[in-house]
C-alpha cells in the first residue's frame, strides 16, 4: 500500500467518498447550515479532482494533465464556493429572522 | 521498507482524515461538531492539495474554505441556534433513502475512477495496459522511473501570471502563432464582479429587518 | 460711430428689456411675491424700463450727434418777408406747393432694417424689422422717461397690494363683507412690463404689420390693466368694453392693411416712399377729375382687363389708397378714442391710476396719432379731411363733456380724448410736426396730471369724486403746486409778448396756427380753426374747474379731508421730473436754435400729392408757413384759454356764479352731456341687442335643429356597440376563457409535484444523475 | 540533509526522513515553548515597569527569571475541569486546536537564509492561512464552554478575525508586489543591504502600510487593545473563562506564539528580516556563499538579529497592551472596516502610483530582486548567454509588469528546453 505511488485514481476514489458524503449531508440533514456544509464538501471533492488531474506525476501519460488550467479552475471553484457559502448564509440569517427555525422542511412557502 | 514512498505514506494519511471527517460530518447530528469534522475534512484535503503538488490551492483552500467560509458557517450555527446544542434529526426513513443513494453513487463512480488505467498512477499501469501507445507509455516510463516521480509544483508565479493573462507554461511558438488560449483575464475580472455582486447581495440579504413596524405612506 | 448698425442694437435692446423683465415675472412672479422683499417684482420692472430708457437716450445722443438737432425751416427774416409782401392766402398755397416740392425731396434720414424673416410667401416676405427716424427715437426717449416716472409713481401707489389680504370696497361678497384677495402688485407690473415692450416695439416696427401685431398687444396689455382689479363688476365691462371697441377699429385697421398690401404691394415703411412716388405720376396722369364713379369691377381681374383697362386700374389705385387710409385712420380712431369709437376711454378709468397715466394717457392712446404720424404719407387729402373733421367733433364733444364730469379721473379722460382730438386735427390740417409735438408735450403735462390725481385718489382713499374734495392745498402742498402746472400746461399758458411758456403753449399754439392757416386757404373749412379755439376755452374752464375743486376752497368731506397726506417721495419725485419737462418740453434747446419741434421735423414726411376726384379742391399749407401767424394766435389763444380760465375762478372761487343753478339752467344739455351724448345706449341699442337677437336664434338653431341630430348618432353608434360587445363576448373570449381554464387545471394538478422539500429536490438530482451516468456509461457502449 | 544522514551516518531511509522531519519540529517547538516562557517574563517585567512596580523579583534571583516556569508548574498541577453543561469533546479539542494551529504558522517562517523548515512558494500566504485557522480553537472554546460569557467571547472574536482578515491581508500584498514573490526568503533577501533597503523606507506608502499592519495584527492574535474576546471587565475571561490548568496554559502558550509569528511577519515583510541595518556580514563575507562554516555563523548573526526584531515587536505590543484601554467591539469594527481598509487600499494603490512618481526602482534593488529569484530558481550554468542577458535587463530597464513577465518567461523557457520531463508541455 505504502509502496506503490499515488495515481489520479485514488485521489478519485477520495473525492468520491467526499462527494458521497456531501450528497448524503444535504440530504439527510435538516438543518440549513448542515445542508450548505453537505455543498461544500460536494465543491471540495470537485476541487480535489481538479487538482489531482493537474499533477502530471500521477499519470501515466504526463502530457495529458491538466496543467495549471486544473488550478485555475480549482480557485475559480473555491472562489465562487466562497461566495455562494456568503450568499447561503444570508438567506439562512433571513429565514431565521422570519420563520424562527433553520429547518428546511418547514420552508414549504412555496411548495405548489 | 526501503520500498516505502513517503509521500504515500502522507497522502493515506491525509485520505483517512479527509474521508473519516467527511464521514463524521454526516454522521454527526450537533451542527457545531459537524463544523468541527468539516473543519478538519477540508483542512485534510488542504493536505492532499499540497501533496498534488498545487501549494496555493491549499493555502486558498486552508485560507478561504477554512479560515473564511467555515468561520462565517459556525457563526451562522451560533447566530440560529435556539438551544445551546441543538440536533435536528432525521428520521429513519431519510436514512433509508441515504443508503440507497450512497450505494448508487459509489456503485457509479467508482467503477468510474478505476476504469481509465492511465490515472492508476505512474508504477501500477504495466499490468493493465492495453493498447500499444500506453505500452510505450508505460515502458517509457519504467525506464525512467525517477523522472516520473519527481513531481511538479506548479508555481503562484506561473497561476499568477495565466491570471493576468500570460500563460508560461506553454510553447512560446504555440503562443505566437495565436493558437492558444491567452489565459485567464477574462473569467479572473467575471469573476471578481461575481463576488463583489455576491458580497453586496449578501448584505443586503442579511442586513436587519424590522417587520413588526407598519410602512409609512406618504 | 455707424448710426446703421448702432440704433438697432440700442433700440432694440431698450425694447426687449421689458419683455425681460415681463417674462422673468411670469415664470418666477410666484417666487418673487413670497420673499420677504416684496418690491422685488416692482424693482426689476422699473429697472428694466429704466434700462430701457438709459438705452434710449444713448441712441437719442448718438443721433443729435450724427445728425444735427435740425434747424427752423427759413429763419424769421422768410417769414417776416412773407408777412411784408402780404401775399393773399391762395398766392401762399402756391408757394407752398413750391416748397413742398423742395422738401419733399430734401429727404428723411431713417435707418430701416430686418432681422427675422418669419413668413415667406412667392415674392412676399413677412419680415421683423426695424424703421427708426427722427420720430421714433423721440417717441423712445418720451416713452420710456414717462414710463419710467410712472413705475416708480407706481411702486408708491400700488403699495397696499403688497399685503396678503387687501379688502376691496368696492365688491362686496354674498354675506355683505368687503370681498377680501391676496395682493397682486408683481402681476401688476408684469402687465405694465409687457406694456412698455408692446409700446416700444410698435414705434420700432419696421411695417405696418408688425404695428398691428403690436397693435394688438397694447390692446391686451390695456385689457389686463383695466381689468386689474377684475373682481369688481365696473372693472370687468370696462376691460370688456376697451376690448371690444378697439376690435371695431382694429378691424378697419386689418382692411386698411390689405387695401394697402393690394395697392402697393409692401407693407415696409422704408419701401413705402418708392412704391408710392412710382405709383404717384401715373396716377395723376391717368385721374381725370370728371371721373367721380367707379365702376363695380371684380378684384379678381385677369391679365387682359388689367392690360386693357389702364384707367380702371388707376381709379383702383386711388380708390384703394383711399380705403387704406380710412382703415388705418379707423384703427387709429378705436385706439385714441376719437368720435365714434371714444366711449371706451372713460370707462377705462376703472383701471388703477398709474395704468390711466401711462396707458390711456400718455402712451397707447397716442398710438393713433403716431400710426397717422407714421403713415402720412398714404394719407390722400380726403382722408386728411376726415381725419380733421372727426378730430374737431372729438376735442369739443369730449372737452364738453368734461365740463360736467364729476369723477376726478374721468374729467382727466375726457380731456385726454379732447387732446387726441387736437393732434388728430392737427395732422389733418396738414400740421404733421405740430400734431406729434402736441403729442409729446401733451404726454408729459398729461401724466403729471394724473399722477396728480393719482397722488388726491391715493390721499383721500380711492375717494374720485370731485364734488367730496376740496381744499386739498393745504395737506398737500407739492401734489397742488405741480397740478397747478399741469393745469396751466394743458391751458396753453404763457406769454406771447416774450414767446415764452409752458410746453402746451407752445404745441398749441404751433396747432392752432397751422389750423388757422388752413382756414385761410381753405375757406370753407374755417370751422376747423374756429372750433378748436373755442375748445381751448372749454379746455382751460374744465382743467382749473378739476383744480379749483379738488385743492380750493374748503374741505367739503371733514372725514376725508382730515385723513389726506401729502404722497410719499417715490411718488412726489416722479411728479417733479414731469413737472420739469411740462414746463420746458416745448423751449428752445439752450445754446441752439432747436427744439424738439425741429428734430422731430427731421422726420417731416411728404405730404400726400394724390389728385383725387373728390378733394381737388383742398389746398394744404406747408406747415412752416404758418409761423407767421404764431403772435396773432398766440394771443387770441391765450385769450381764450384766459376766458376760460376766468369763467371756471368766478365759477368756483368768487362764486360769482354758482354752478348748480346753471346746472339748473341748462338740465337738458347738462344730462345729455353727462350721459355722454346718449352714444352707449345707442350702441347698445344698435348694436348689443341686434346681437343678442342673432345669438339667440344660433341658440335655438343649436339646440333644436343640431343637438337631436348628434343624440340619434350617439344613439345608434351605442346600440352598434353592444351588439359588437355580444359577439366579442361569445366569440372570442368564451374559447380564450376556456383555454385559460384548462392550462389552470393542469397546472393544479402538477403543482402536486412541487412539494417544497429541499431535500427531496435534492434526492430526486442525485437520483436522476447516477441514473443519467449508468445510461450513459453502460447502456450506451453496449 | 537526507542524503547526508542515509550516506554519512548509515540510517536506512525511513528513519533518515523521520529524523530529518524530527530536528526542525523539536527545534520550532522549542522556540515557541521557550519564547513563550520568555514572552511571559518579558510582559510581567515591562507592565511592572509601566505601572511603576517592579513586577517578579523572586524566583530565579533578583529579575524573576524563573517566575514563568513556576506559574507553568502551577498550572500543570492544577485539575483539569470540564464543567458539565459543556459540549466535553470540543471542550477538550479546542486549546489543540489553537495550539497546533500557532505552532504550524512557524513551518514556513525563514529564522534566517536556508534556516526555514518548509520552504514554501506562497510561504506569506500560508501563514496568514494558519493565523486565520487559530481562531477556531477560541470560537469552539467560547462554544463548547456551555457559558454565555465564553460564547459572546467566541463570537467577537470570529467577527473580529474575520474582518481583520481582509485588511491584514491587502496589507500583504504591498511588500509581495515589490519583491514580486510570495517566499518568504526572497522577500527577506530583497532587503538585504543597509536599512534603508528595507520595505518600510522603501516608499511613504509602504511605510504608512506597516503601521495598519502592525494594528491588523494586534487585532487578529487578539491583543490588546483588540482583546474583546477575553475583556475581563465584561465578559470574566472570555472565551477561556471555564478552562483551568494545562489546557488553560494552552490559549495562553498559543497567544505568545502567535504575537511571535506575525511579529516575524511583518520583520520578514517590511523590517528587512535577518538583514541587519549595517551589512557588515557580507563586509566580512560571511554569507552562505562563502562557505558553509562562515555562511552558518553569519547564519547565525542573521538569526540574533531577527529574533531581536521579532522581541522588539513583542515589546512594542505590550507597551501597546499597557497604554492603550480596551475598545468597543463596535469600535474595533469601525476601526477595521471604516479606516483600516479604506486606507490599506488607498496605499495599494500609491504603491502601484510610486514608478510614476519616484521613477523606476532603483538598479540595485532590481538586481537583488533578480538575485534572489535566481537563488530560488537556480539556473544552469550552461546557460550563460541567457543569465548575462536577462542581468543586463534587469539592471538597465525599469520596473514593469511586462518585463517581469519577459524575465520570468525566459527562464521558464530555457529551463523547459533542458529538462523536457519535469515540466507538462500541452499538446492537444
Amino acid at each position: 500500500m505504502f509502496t506503490q505511488p499515488i495515481g489520479v485514481a485514488h485521489y478519485l476514489v477520495v473525492g468520491a467518498i467526499l462527494f458521497v458524503c456531501g450528497i448524503v449531508c444535504m440530504t439527510t440533514k435538516r438543518n440549513t447550515i448542515g445542508i450548505l456544509m453537505g455543498v461544500e464538501l460536494v465543491l471540495s471533492a470537485a476541487i480535489l479532482n481538479f487538482v489531482a488531474f493537474s499533477q502530471p506525476a500521477f499519470r501515466v501519460d504526463q502530457e495529458a494533465s491538466l496543467g495549471i488550467d486544473g488550478h485555475v479552475f480549482a480557485l475559480f471553484a473555491i472562489v465562487l464556493a466562497a461566495a455562494e457559502a456568503a450568499v447561503a448564509l444570508a438567506i439562512a440569517l433571513n429565514y431565521y429572522n422570519n420563520h424562527s427555525t433553520i429547518d428546511v422542511d418547514r420552508a414549504q412557502d412555496l411548495q405548489g | 521498507m526501503d520500498n516505502i514512498l513517503w509521500h504515500s505514506v502522507f497522502f493515506w494519511a491525509f485520505a483517512v482524515i479527509t474521508c473519516g471527517f467527511a464521514v463524521m460530518v454526516v454522521l454527526s447530528d450537533n451542527i457545531v461538531r459537524m463544523a468541527v469534522a468539516l473543519i478538519f475534512s477540508l483542512s485534510g484535503a488542504a493536505g492532499l492539495f499540497l501533496l498534488a503538488g498545487a501549494d496555493f490551492v491549499g493555502a486558498m483552500q486552508l485560507m478561504i474554505y477554512v479560515g473564511g467560509t467555515l468561520v462565517l458557517l459556525i457563526f451562522g450555527v451560533m447566530l440560529t441556534a435556539q438551544g445551546p446544542f441543538i440536533s435536528l434529526k432525521a428520521g429513519s426513513g431519510d436514512w433509508i433513502i441515504a443508503v440507497v443513494m450512497v450505494g448508487l453513487s459509489l456503485a457509479m463512480l467508482l467503477p468510474m475512477a478505476w476504469s481509465v488505467p492511465d490515472w492508476h498512477g505512474p508504477a501500477m499501469g504495466a499490468s493493465e495496459t492495453k493498447t500499444t501507445k500506453q505500452t510505450a507509455l508505460q515502458e517509457e516510463a519504467e525506464a525512467d522511473q525517477e523522472t516520473v516521480v519527481v513531481e511538479h509544483n506548479v508555481s503562484v508565479t506561473e497561476i499568477g501570471l495565466s491570471l493576468v493573462g500570460v500563460r508560461t507554461d506553454l510553447n512560446q511558438e504555440d503562443q505566437e502563432s495565436g493558437q492558444l488560449p491567452e489565459g485567464y483575464l477574462l473569467p479572473f475580472e467575471i469573476v471578481s464582479v461575481h463576488l463583489l455582486v455576491i458580497l453586496i447581495g449578501a448584505a443586503y440579504l442579511a442586513r436587519a429587518k424590522r417587520p413588526r413596524k407598519p410602512t409609512k405612506y406618504p | 460711430m455707424n448710426l446703421d448698425r448702432m440704433l438697432p442694437l440700442l433700440l432694440g435692446g431698450a425694447w426687449l428689456l421689458p419683455l425681460l423683465a415681463f417674462a422673468i415675472i411670469a415664470l418666477g412672479g410666484h417666487y418673487l411675491k413670497k420673499t420677504s422683499s416684496q418690491h422685488r417684482a416692482g424693482f426689476l420692472s422699473t429697472v428694466a424700463i429704466l434700462g430701457s430708457f438709459v438705452l434710449a437716450v444713448v441712441a437719442f445722443s448718438m443721433w443729435v450727434s450724427d445728425q444735427g438737432l435740425g434747424e427752423p425751416h427759413h429763419g424769421p427774416e422768410f417769414e417776416r418777408a412773407q408777412l411784408e409782401e402780404n401775399q393773399t392766402p391762395i398766392q401762399l398755397a402756391a408757394l407752398a406747393e413750391e416748397g413742398e416740392a423742395e422738401h419733399a425731396h430734401d429727404g428723411v434720414f431713417s435707418v430701416s432694417g430686418v432681422w427675422y424673416i418669419w413668413a415667406q410667401v412667392g415674392e412676399q416676405k413677412f419680415e421683423i424689422g426695424y424703421y427708426i427716424d427722427a420720430l421714433t427715437i423721440c417717441l423712445f426717449v418720451m416713452i420710456t422717461l414717462v414710463a419710467s416716472c410712472i413705475h416708480f409713481f407706481s411702486l408708491g401707489y400700488l403699495q397696499e397690494e403688497l399685503e396678503t389680504g387687501i379688502k376691496d370696497h368696492l365688491v362686496a361678497t354674498s354675506a355683505g363683507e368687503p370681498f377680501e384677495r391676496v395682493g397682486r402688485q408683481h402681476r401688476f407690473f408684469q402687465y405694465l412690463s409687457l406694456f412698455c415692450f408692446s409700446m416700444l416695439g410698435l414705434v420700432l416696427a419696421g411695417n405696418l404689420l408688425m404695428v398691428f401685431i403690436f397693435w394688438e398687444l397694447v390692446g391686451i396689455c390695456s385689457y389686463f390693466l383695466i381689468g386689474f382689479y377684475f373682481e369688481r363688476k365696473a372693472a370687468q365691462d370696462a376691460a370688456n368694453k376697451a376690448f371690444l371697441v378697439n376690435r371695431i377699429g382694429d378691424l378697419g385697421f386689418l382692411v386698411g392693411i390689405m387695401a394697402l398690401w393690394g395697392v402697393l404691394g409692401t407693407l415696409t415703411f422704408g419701401e413705402m416712399s418708392t412704391k408710392l412716388a412710382e405709383l404717384a405720376p401715373e396716377t395723376q396722369q391717368q385721374a381725370s377729375p370728371n371721373k367721380t364713379t367707379i365702376q363695380a369691377a371684380s378684384f379678381l381681374q385677369d391679365e387682359e382687363a388689367k392690360a386693357t383697362n389702364d384707367e380702371e386700374t388707376a381709379d383702383w389705385n386711388v380708390g384703394l389708397l383711399i380705403l387704406a387710409g380710412l382703415g388705418i385712420f379707423c384703427g387709429c380712431v378705436g385706439k385714441s378714442a376719437q368720435f365714434p369709437l371714444h366711449v371706451w376711454l372713460p370707462d377705462a378709468m376703472e383701471g388703477p391710476t398709474p395704468v390711466s397715466a401711462l396707458v390711456h394717457s400718455a402712451t397707447m392712446v397716442a398710438a393713433g396719432v403716431y400710426l397717422v404720424a407714421r403713415c402720412y404719407p398714404l394719407f390722400t387729402e380726403e382722408v386728411l379731411l376726415v381725419i380733421a373733421y372727426i378730430g374737431v367733433i372729438t376735442l369739443l364733444m369730449a372737452a364738453m363733456m368734461a365740463l360736467v364730469a364729476v369723477d376726478i379721473k374721468r374729467v382727466l379722460a375726457f380731456s385726454t380724448i379732447s387732446q387726441l382730438g387736437y393732434m388728430m386735427l392737427a395732422l389733418g390740417v396738414g400740421g404733421w410736426s405740430a400734431g406729434v409735438f402736441h403729442l409729446i408735450t401733451h404726454a408729459f403735462f398729461k401724466s403729471l396730471l394724473f399722477l396728480g390725481a393719482g397722488a388726491v385718489i391715493h390721499a383721500l382713499h380711492h375717494e374720485q369724486l370731485l364734488i367730496r374734495m376740496g381744499g386739498l392745498r393745504h395737506k398737500m402742498p407739492w401734489t397742488a403746486g405741480m397740478m397747478f402746472v399741469g393745469c396751466l400746461a394743458i391751458a396753453g399758458a404763457g406769454i406771447p409778448g416774450l414767446d415764452w411758456g409752458l410746453s402746451g403753449y407752445f404745441s398749441k399754439d404751433a396747432l392752432l396756427a397751422q389750423a388757422y392757416a388752413f382756414a385761410q386757404v381753405n375757406p370753407s373749412h374755417v370751422y376747423l380753426y374756429w372750433l378748436p379755439l373755442a375748445g381751448k376755452a372749454l379746455t382751460a374752464f374744465y382743467i382749473f374747474r378739476l383744480w379749483y375743486l379738488t385743492f380750493a376752497g374748503k374741505p367739503r368731506e371733514k372725514k376725508l379731508y382730515e385723513n389726506a397726506h401729502e404722497a410719499p417721495l417715490v411718488m412726489l419725485i416722479p411728479m417733479m421730473v414731469l413737472t420739469y419737462f411740462a414746463i420746458t418740453a416745448g423751449w428752445q434747446i439752450p445754446f441752439t436754435p432747436s427744439s424738439v419741434t425741429t428734430i422731430l421735423e427731421q422726420a417731416l414726411p411728404a405730404v400726400a400729392s394724390f389728385e383725387t376726384p373728390w378733394a381737388a379742391a383742398l389746398n394744404y399749407p406747408a406747415e412752416y408757413l404758418s409761423h407767421q401767424y404764431h403772435t396773432k394766435i398766440a394771443w387770441t389763444a391765450i385769450a381764450t384759454a384766459g376766458t376760460g380760465f376766468l369763467l371756471a375762478t368766478i365759477f368756483y372761487v368768487w362764486q360769482g356764479l354758482r354752478p348748480d343753478e346753471v346746472q339748473k339752467q341748462f338740465g337738458p344739455l347738462f344730462r345729455f352731456l353727462q350721459a355722454q351724448l346718449y352714444l352707449n345706449e345707442v350702441y347698445h341699442f344698435l348694436f348689443v341687442r341686434p346681437l343678442h337677437g342673432i345669438a339667440r336664434a344660433c341658440s335655438w338653431i343649436d339646440r333644436h335643429l343640431i343637438d337631436p341630430f348628434v343624440d340619434r348618432m350617439a344613439k345608434g353608434t351605442v346600440n352598434l356597440a353592444r351588439l359588437e360587445d355580444q359577439g366579442d363576448r361569445k366569440l372570442i373570449d368564451r374559447p380564450i376563457d376556456w383555454m385559460s381554464a384548462s392550462f389552470y387545471d393542469l397546472a393544479v394538478q402538477l403543482k402536486a409535484t412541487q412539494t417544497g422539500m429541499i431535500r427531496q429536490y435534492l434526492v430526486f438530482l442525485v437520483l436522476g444523475t447516477v441514473g443519467f451516468f449508468f445510461i450513459v456509461g453502460y447502456l450506451w457502449q453496449l | 540533509m537526507v542524503e547526508s544522514l542515509i550516506e554519512n551516518w548509515g540510517f536506512p531511509e525511513w528513519m533518515a526522513y523521520l529524523i530529518a522531519a524530527t530536528i526542525p519540529c523539536v527545534l520550532l517547538l522549542h522556540v515557541v515553548a521557550v519564547g513563550a516562557l520568555f514572552f511571559i517574563w518579558l510582559e510581567r517585567k515591562v507592565s511592572g515597569r509601566i505601572q511603576d512596580r517592579l513586577g517578579p523579583t523572586r524566583v530565579g534571583g533578583k529579575y524573576g527569571w524563573l517566575q514563568s516556569l513556576a506559574d507553568g508548574v502551577k498550572l500543570i498541577s492544577k485539575e483539569d475541569l470540564v464543567p458539565a453543561g459543556a459540549d466535553s469533546w470540543l471542550f477538550r479539542l479546542a486549546p489543540y486546536i489553537s495550539v497546533s494551529c500557532c505552532l504550524a504558522a512557524y513551518l514556513t517562517i525563514p529564522f534566517a537564509y536556508g534556516w526555514v523548515a518548509q520552504n514554501l512558494d506562497v510561504a506569506v500566504f500560508f501563514v496568514l492561512a494558519i493565523l486565520g485557522l487559530e481562531v477556531f480553537g477560541v470560537i469552539l472554546a467560547g462554544y463548547a464552554s456551555g457559558s454565555k460569557w465564553s460564547l459572546l467571547g467566541g463570537m467577537r472574536e470570529a467577527a473580529q478575525v474575520v474582518s481583520y482578515e481582509v485588511p491584514l491581508g491587502l496589507c500583504v500584498v504591498l511588500p509581495v508586489m515589490l519583491a514580486g514573490s510570495m517566499n518568504l526568503t526572497t522577500i527577506a533577501q530583497v532587503q538585504s543591504g543597509w536599512f534603508t533597503s528595507w520595505l518600510i523606507f522603501y516608499n511613504p506608502f509602504l511605510f504608512v502600510t506597516f503601521w495598519i499592519f502592525f494594528t491588523c495584527a494586534l487585532a487578529s492574535v487578539n491583543r490588546a487593545p483588540f482583546d474583546l474576546a477575553e475583556a475581563e471587565s465584561e465578559l470574566v475571561a472570555g472565551f477561556h473563562t471555564e478552562y483551568s490548568g494545562l489546557r488553560w496554559s494552552l490559549f495562553f502558550l498559543a497567544e505568545y506564539g502567535s504575537m511571535f509569528s506575525v511579529s516575524a511577519l511583518a520583520v520578514l515583510l517590511f523590517l528587512g528580516g535577518w538583514n541587519g541595518p549595517i551589512p557588515i556580514t557580507s563586509w566580512i563575507g560571511w554569507t552562505f556563499e562563502y562557505g558553509w562554516f562562515w555562511g552558518t555563523l553569519g547564519n547565525f548573526v542573521g538569526l540574533a538579529n531577527f529574533i531581536f526584531k521579532c522581541s522588539l515587536g513583542i515589546v512594542l505590543m505590550m507597551w501597546v497592551r499597557w497604554t492603550l484601554p480596551r475598545l468597543r467591539i463596535d469600535q474595533v469594527m469601525t476601526i477595521c472596516l471604516k479606516y483600516c481598509l479604506p486606507l490599506v487600499c488607498l496605499m495599494l494603490l500609491g504603491n502601484l502610483m510610486w514608478p510614476w512618481i519616484a521613477g523606476p526602482p532603483s538598479a540595485s534593488f532590481v538586481q537583488k530582486r533578480y538575485e534572489a529569484y535566481q537563488h530560488l530558481h537556480p539556473e544552469p550554468t550552461t546557460e550563460t548567454e541567457a543569465d548575462e542577458e536577462t542581468t543586463a535587463e534587469s539592471n538597465s530597464v525599469a520596473i514593469s509588469l511586462p518585463q517581469q513577465v519577459n524575465e520570468k518567461q525566459k527562464v521558464v523557457l530555457t529551463t523547459s528546453s533542458t529538462t523536457d520531463s519535469s515540466l507538462p508541455l500541452q499538446t492537444n
